[in-house]
């Protein structure tokens, strides 16, 4: 099994014509992603692929019933692209779209209060059920299905730790890149409680970052809330308070919370073991299985 | 973005923000120019994005065409924690009775705008926050709705400033918020907002830090930020280049794609006993050219001993990466430093047939990669 | 028994200080509201007739404990008012101001979906429970404690028809004013649902008027989910489609729902029997008791 | 409080919507001199705050001079729908391809602005609503948020509109959404908005709403609208005075306080077998004053035959009514009309003892006292 999406999702493409959004369609149809349309304005009518295009995503999900979407438009038109997607029956909006500006995410995180469209991201590599389905721009091939469920805020790291996993032999029923930046849709303990709800999902890795308090709040939701077993890594753990680390949130404010410290405290407060490398990570997961 | 005093000012005066009057000098005529329009006394403040100017020496207070010629020299061309100083801004000395503190930023955990006042202004208002949070008046403002006046009221009553400037303050608070949003900020402070004896209010600093990822719809912001730009020579470099870089003090330099694992190596250079010279992330896709910018970049800082290049493709394709490395690498009669590479992912394969392997040390797993630079380094050093 | 205040109604005026606000928080007063505090910026610390002045609204609310609020503030701030009274842990907010520009409005019922705190009003007259309290304007001597429950979207309408009542020796539980403006908080539907909860409340006059759709909307409450016996009046028959009759809700579009006709027509349809004259809605209701 | 249609389009051109060339004119040197500009072809458009001005003669399409003589000479100076016309726009007149209708308004039942696009453009948009609802394209807007792009681009697209001009449509009422908003519209319309042979779109006419509530906040809108004041002299009159005032065609005049008492006072005068001349509101809390002025404006009714004032005291003092009804009754030699007064609520007994009995007609009911005015209405129309 696999949590949020499986071989049966629906996708619509929004950027469907744009470079990305025309390759990285092409590397998820490829990948065996049910990718039912494309949404770009003033496109409606043409096919990229072989897939329809609409000119409004309501259109395309009331035409081709499609249940998530996938985002590839620029930063200055993502945060419309997402409230368009969230004023649709869609399950999940992945937006992949990195450097959206804040204020826009800050609306856009008051009408997640008010849809009922799960968000992921923005600034993430998406999401994939290995074997079934991938909404985004994860190497397909590094995945393997398997028995444990993976979250991360960050993409190359996810990369990292899942390769180490896989070529244990250990696969993933799904892997989830709630993206970097301060302003998310699925968070942490959102993820959390999608593997917890799944039985297939034996356990779980948790990739979080220095900065914010995200992964505190986690760790206090794993203590209450989730069986199954966490594994989590932490990266960060040598950088200097003050500075930003690339990701918006990675940044340390020198005030307690949001360092590498306080979060592996937490975690292992939480029962949760935190590799000190991405290969002891690996090894935990394989004393656990 | 960071925008020097004397253009926040600017811009908050623009909307309506009673400032002292001020010009902006870059040498002792204009000081004492300037001095005489406004009359003295007047503040000579540096303007270098530095905090702690003024217990760094960088603001003096002078009553004189002596005393201003005194520290015009000091301060125009001084070092200010590593930073030069070209201008300064010759200001208005303002009497005042109180100092407030009056600030709007993104409260990151809350995903809201969150607005601040409080009447302990005129210091280092992180240490109020530690010390007595009490005395910061905070209040979430849905960005949708954007701040409501009673909002603005309600924060300012709660501070417990006095009746007699609440409203103006209230007011205050309401510009700052709307330009906070208008010019996409991200931090927008007033710090000290001093009060007169007669019940006025004037912005003594201004803070304007703005988000880089929405400069495309900020023209004007844009250009100040040109003038703002400043920092270290080698992060000043990594702006023109585009890279998110981070200068540290260690002798491993760290190039690699992707905020976590970039910051995933510098741990691993520290676990196995090596420390770290900088964060580099050359960002998602990247193409040849963008990989020879890095090693540029690596190289030229004088603390890096060694340099570990770890990508693993998502987006950015190992043959890429390894002919950017090849064409930085071969433009060298003897490359300066030695240089580790781990690549994986999308074209890992087609990228390793590609990389001359008489120029750099490959290695199939991050640890091994890391482990390698370390002891380079260590040899560099010895 | 009552609905939405009684005697323990702890109430904060806004707008205490004003000269609407200051006579009508004497009548109110002077009737037995328990008149708790005052808000009005800038005016902390005073008094007005022996009540304290706060600042805020919540600080009214935290200090005084108060529950629900009366709202006596100038249009052009009064939606603001509402705003900061929509913010706090109140139960009830009565807007009495007229006036308030409709875009105002707009954005309050937006909020109002936010909130846990009802909206009664604007533009309206209030609302009282007679012997014990009243929020608003209402003339107090009128009314007279008893088992009717009466809704209307006009003051003075409601005065006549609660003349008639008293009269009779007909009194009322609580009289409730919803307001004649296009965009209220608490309507018929809300008003008719806090009735039928109530086990005193015998029988419920509703005096509604021309425009709009919530009448035909009320009807088809009663029809669904009311068993209390309902008496209606609505006022307008003779009024020409397309002109506004002083309330900002009651234009007639001329586009069949709206009219007179076709509310009483709903109304009927849904067992209510409608009085010609308030005097007949009196002789309904006595006829049912 | 609706602005005539050449400043609605002065306000939406200076918003930046493609209106064309035009030209007020008040006389017929005016009117040639403006066409002489623009160029023939002109459309010559009385300026009357009426609908179906084209049908009712207030349009004229023009090619020539003696043509706009002729028209302006028609135009100018006649009757439009009881509406005396002043003012002609001469106007450009636009080849076209499709004509769209576009419009903000805000749906009262849900509490929510709607924005609207039909292709069926150039027509009675109301009768579309009606017989063809499918035909326009509608989208609620959140006031919090405003209205999205991607909703602009939802309603235009969901209408059916062309997708060569589909982003300039969206553009154009994105514009209008805001104008909406900033100038606290209560309807904002272009219809028809003209798509042309080269893929432009230009509004043809224009409609502007005002809420007049919101007027203390418009000062601009507010100076228009004393320009656009029209309708009845009696209607204009009660602009003046204040009053929410409806002429009517019967004879019983009615004064009252609070609408829906009114609503009812006019019922019962129907019930009753009388006909209402009038529906006019004194507000809550009148003065005598007010109560002198509305007294003044259904004498001045020459329909009226009889006056019945009804008056339930809540926040209006009954004594205040009565003196108001003595001195505006005093004033005359001969009362023009019988009065008939009743009065309750708010000092009801304090006014039954000011009022002179001499003047008016005192009932205890409102039955008694609209019964009594209906007989005299029949008593003088006999």
């Amino acid at each position: 099994m696999s949590v949020l999406v499986d071989e049966d999702t629906r996708v619509v493409v929004q950027g469907i014509t744009g470079g990305e959004g025309k390759f990285h369609a092409g590397q998820m149809m490829e990948y065996g992603t049910n990718v039912v349309a494309g949404a770009v304005p003033g496109k409606g009518g043409q096919e990229v692929d072989g897939v329809p295009v609409y000119d409004t995503v309501d259109q395309a999900v009331r035409e081709e019933d499609a249940d998530a979407s996938v985002i590839f438009v620029p930063p200055a038109f993502a945060g419309d692209a997402i409230f368009e997607a969230l004023d649709t029956d869609l399950d999940l909006a992945v937006a992949i779209t990195e450097g959206i500006p804040t204020q826009d995410m800050a609306r856009v995180n008051k009408r997640l209060t008010e849809t009922d469209t799960r968000l992921l991201g923005p600034n993430c590599p998406g999401i994939i059920t290995p074997g079934e389905s991938k909404l985004g721009i994860l190497p397909g091939n590094i995945f393997a299905p398997g028995d444990v469920g993976l979250v991360s805020r960050s993409g190359t790291l996810t990369y990292q730790v899942v390769d180490s996993l896989t070529n244990r032999g250990i696969g993933q029923t799904t892997a989830i890149g709630i993206g970097g930046d301060p302003i998310i849709g699925t968070d942490f303990v959102d993820a959390l409680a999608a593997f917890e709800d799944d039985p297939d999902t034996e356990a779980i890795v948790m990739c979080g970052e220095i900065g914010g308090e995200d992964e505190e709040e986690a760790a206090q939701y794993i203590a209450d809330h989730v069986d199954t077993p966490v594994v989590g890594f932490i990266a960060g753990r040598t950088a200097p308070p003050g500075k930003r680390m690339g990701h918006a949130g990675a940044i340390v404010s020198g005030s307690g919370t949001g360092t590498a410290e306080s979060k592996i405290d937490a975690l292992n407060d939480a029962g949760v073991p935190v590799g000190d490398t991405p290969e002891e990570v690996a090894d935990s997961v394989e004393s656990i299985l | 973005m960071k925008l020097h005093e004397y253009q926040a000012k600017q811009v908050f005066a623009d909307a309506g923000i009673p400032t002292p009057d001020s010009a902006l000098a870059s040498d002792v005529d204009g000081v004492l120019e300037a001095a005489a329009d406004i009359g003295y006394p007047v503040a000579i403040k540096a303007q270098v994005q530095v905090g702690g100017r003024g217990k760094a020496g960088g603001i003096e207070l002078v009553e004189s065409d002596e005393e201003a010629r005194e520290a015009a020299e000091r301060i125009i061309g001084m070092d200010l924690k590593g930073i030069h100083v070209e201008r300064v801004l010759v200001e208005e000395a303002v009497d005042f009775t109180n100092e407030l503190y009056v600030g709007v930023t993104m409260d990151r955990g809350e995903g809201k705008p969150v607005a601040m006042v409080s009447t302990k202004g005129g210091v280092n208002i992180e240490e109020v926050a530690e010390e007595d949070p009490d005395a910061i008046a905070r209040e979430h403002i849905d960005p949708s709705f954007g701040m409501q006046p009673y909002q603005a009221r309600k924060v300012v009553f709660d501070a417990g400033v006095d009746r007699a400037v609440a409203t103006d303050v209230a007011g205050v608070l309401s510009t700052l918020y709307d330009l906070w949003t208008s010019k996409d900020g991200s931090d927008a402070e007033i710090n000290p907002l001093m009060v007169t004896a007669d019940d006025e209010v004037i912005a003594a600093d201004a803070v304007m830090n703005i988000d880089e990822d929405a400069l495309f719809r900020q023209p004007e912001i844009a250009e100040m930020g040109e003038e703002a730009a400043g920092g270290d020579e080698l992060e000043q470099k990594a702006d023109e280049y585009g890279f998110d870089y981070v200068r540290l003090d260690g002798s491993v330099g760290i190039i690699g794609n992707g905020a976590g694992l970039v910051m995933t190596t510098l741990d691993l250079v520290d676990y196995y006993g090596g420390s770290p010279a900088n964060f580099l992330d050359v960002g998602g896709g990247a193409k040849a050219e963008r990989i020879t910018n890095a090693l540029d970049m690596v190289f030229s800082d004088d603390n890096v001993d060694s340099v570990v290049f770890n990508i693993f493709g998502g987006i950015t394709r190992g043959d890429e990466v390894a002919k950017g490395i090849n064409e930085a690498l071969e433009a060298f009669d003897e490359i300066p430093k030695p240089v580790v590479v781990r690549l994986a992912g999308t074209n890992w394969e087609e990228g390793m047939e590609i990389l001359n392997e008489d120029l750099v040390t490959v290695e199939q797993t991050l640890e091994d990669a890391v482990q390698r630079s370390v002891e380079y380094a260590e040899e560099g050093e010895a």
